[in-house]
């Protein structure tokens, strides 16, 4: 579980995460990354004070739900092109069903519950992200 | 003698800078010192507060001190 | 959609399969592979007048019931150690929900519907691995 | 004159291997020349058909000609 604020590397964090649970039956991952759509940069801002303890409890309440081998979460904070990876979430479990799950989850909490606020700039002008109807009907399939 | 307070997401636009140093005392005080646009964005209803870090559940009687760091938390748009 | 005979490295596929989708939102990948749990070896069998048409018909409905940008299914065939990736599947989509479905899809047709028999030797003995009832359970939810 | 049976899974284990050649004809006529024990394996209520490449609906009128390929599928244990 980390925040980076320079560019990471998806592939090579999953090669690490994947030869860390060659015992695992299945691995999961959900790799979000900046959409193009006309922004020339995103900038996502964070509140350390929050943030990390939430993706912490957020962990936990996965390692708890469900029988996971490991679970990653790396979450960019910074300016972003388009293109670049934002979010890697990766869980490893003896079940399929369970690491797809815990992945599911962990993103949709990830998305409408951590503490992180986007703005992009296009032509110059920044704006602020607000969130997405979408994002909270995510959540309610977990209750 | 001062406190803190810290503006996230499209509070900082509102604030004009992401933190103020501000006056201690009842936050209804604070809040009054400040320019009233500010004051009524920051008591919006999805508005969290985190005193210290620590989230805070109800809004009532809250006081700050001497090096508090009061966070004003609009709702986030996420990864 | 490929079946290879020989040892593939999950990272790299997807490293290829993330750089031509640079401009998808997510990419959801699910990568199976072959636990201990005392076997020294897995063998998969497969009839290939069958295999791969039906892995083709399989990519041709997620991709009619899905918006995705592509879709990767990667299946080893051919004797495997423990620890040896088996399966990789790879969803990239604008919407996040679009690539977990997919993928979960995908899995759960691949793991009952496709044409693959497996048998792992055990103390120097082969034995078949009958489907086990959990796999027909998955197929269930997409109806 | 031959045509091929093709014994995938652990049907292979009950012909002895993965596949034999036999004489043309009804599929009745080809299955009463095996071993019966193998006969009744590859009728089982699980078992599908395959002939030449294409799975097989209805399993009566079958009669193989000459180079034909009917495979046995016994449930697949997937990936």
């Amino acid at each position: 579980m980390r925040l980076i604020d320079l560019p990471f590397d998806p592939a090579r964090e999953m090669a690490a995460f994947n030869a860390a649970h060659a015992a695992a039956g299945g691995i999961v991952s959900f790799m979000g990354q900046v959409r193009g759509q006309g922004a020339e940069l995103l900038e996502l801002r964070h509140y350390a004070p929050l943030t990390l303890p939430g993706m912490s409890a957020l962990a936990q309440v996965c390692a708890a739900r469900w029988q996971l081998d490991g679970l990653l979460m790396l979450h960019r904070t910074g300016r972003l092109s388009p293109g670049e990876p934002i979010v890697l979430v990766a869980a490893a479990a003896a079940h399929r069903r369970q690491a797809f799950a815990a992945a599911d989850y962990a993103m949709d909490h990830l998305k409408s519950e951590s503490w992180f606020w986007k703005r992009e700039r296009r032509a110059g002008q920044w704006h602020w992200i607000e969130p997405r109807a979408d994002d909270y009907g995510g959540l309610a399939r977990w209750v | 003698m001062t406190a803190r307070l810290i503006f996230l997401g499209r509070l900082e636009d509102a604030a004009g800078g992401a933190e103020r140093d501000v006056t201690p005392g009842p936050l209804e005080a604070v809040l009054a010192a400040l320019a009233p646009d500010l004051a009524v964005a920051l008591l919006g209803e999805r508005v969290r507060m985190a005193l210290n870090g620590v989230l805070i559940a109800e809004r009532g009687g809250i006081v700050l001190r001497e090096g508090d760091e009061l966070a004003f938390l609009p709702p986030v748009s996420g990864g």
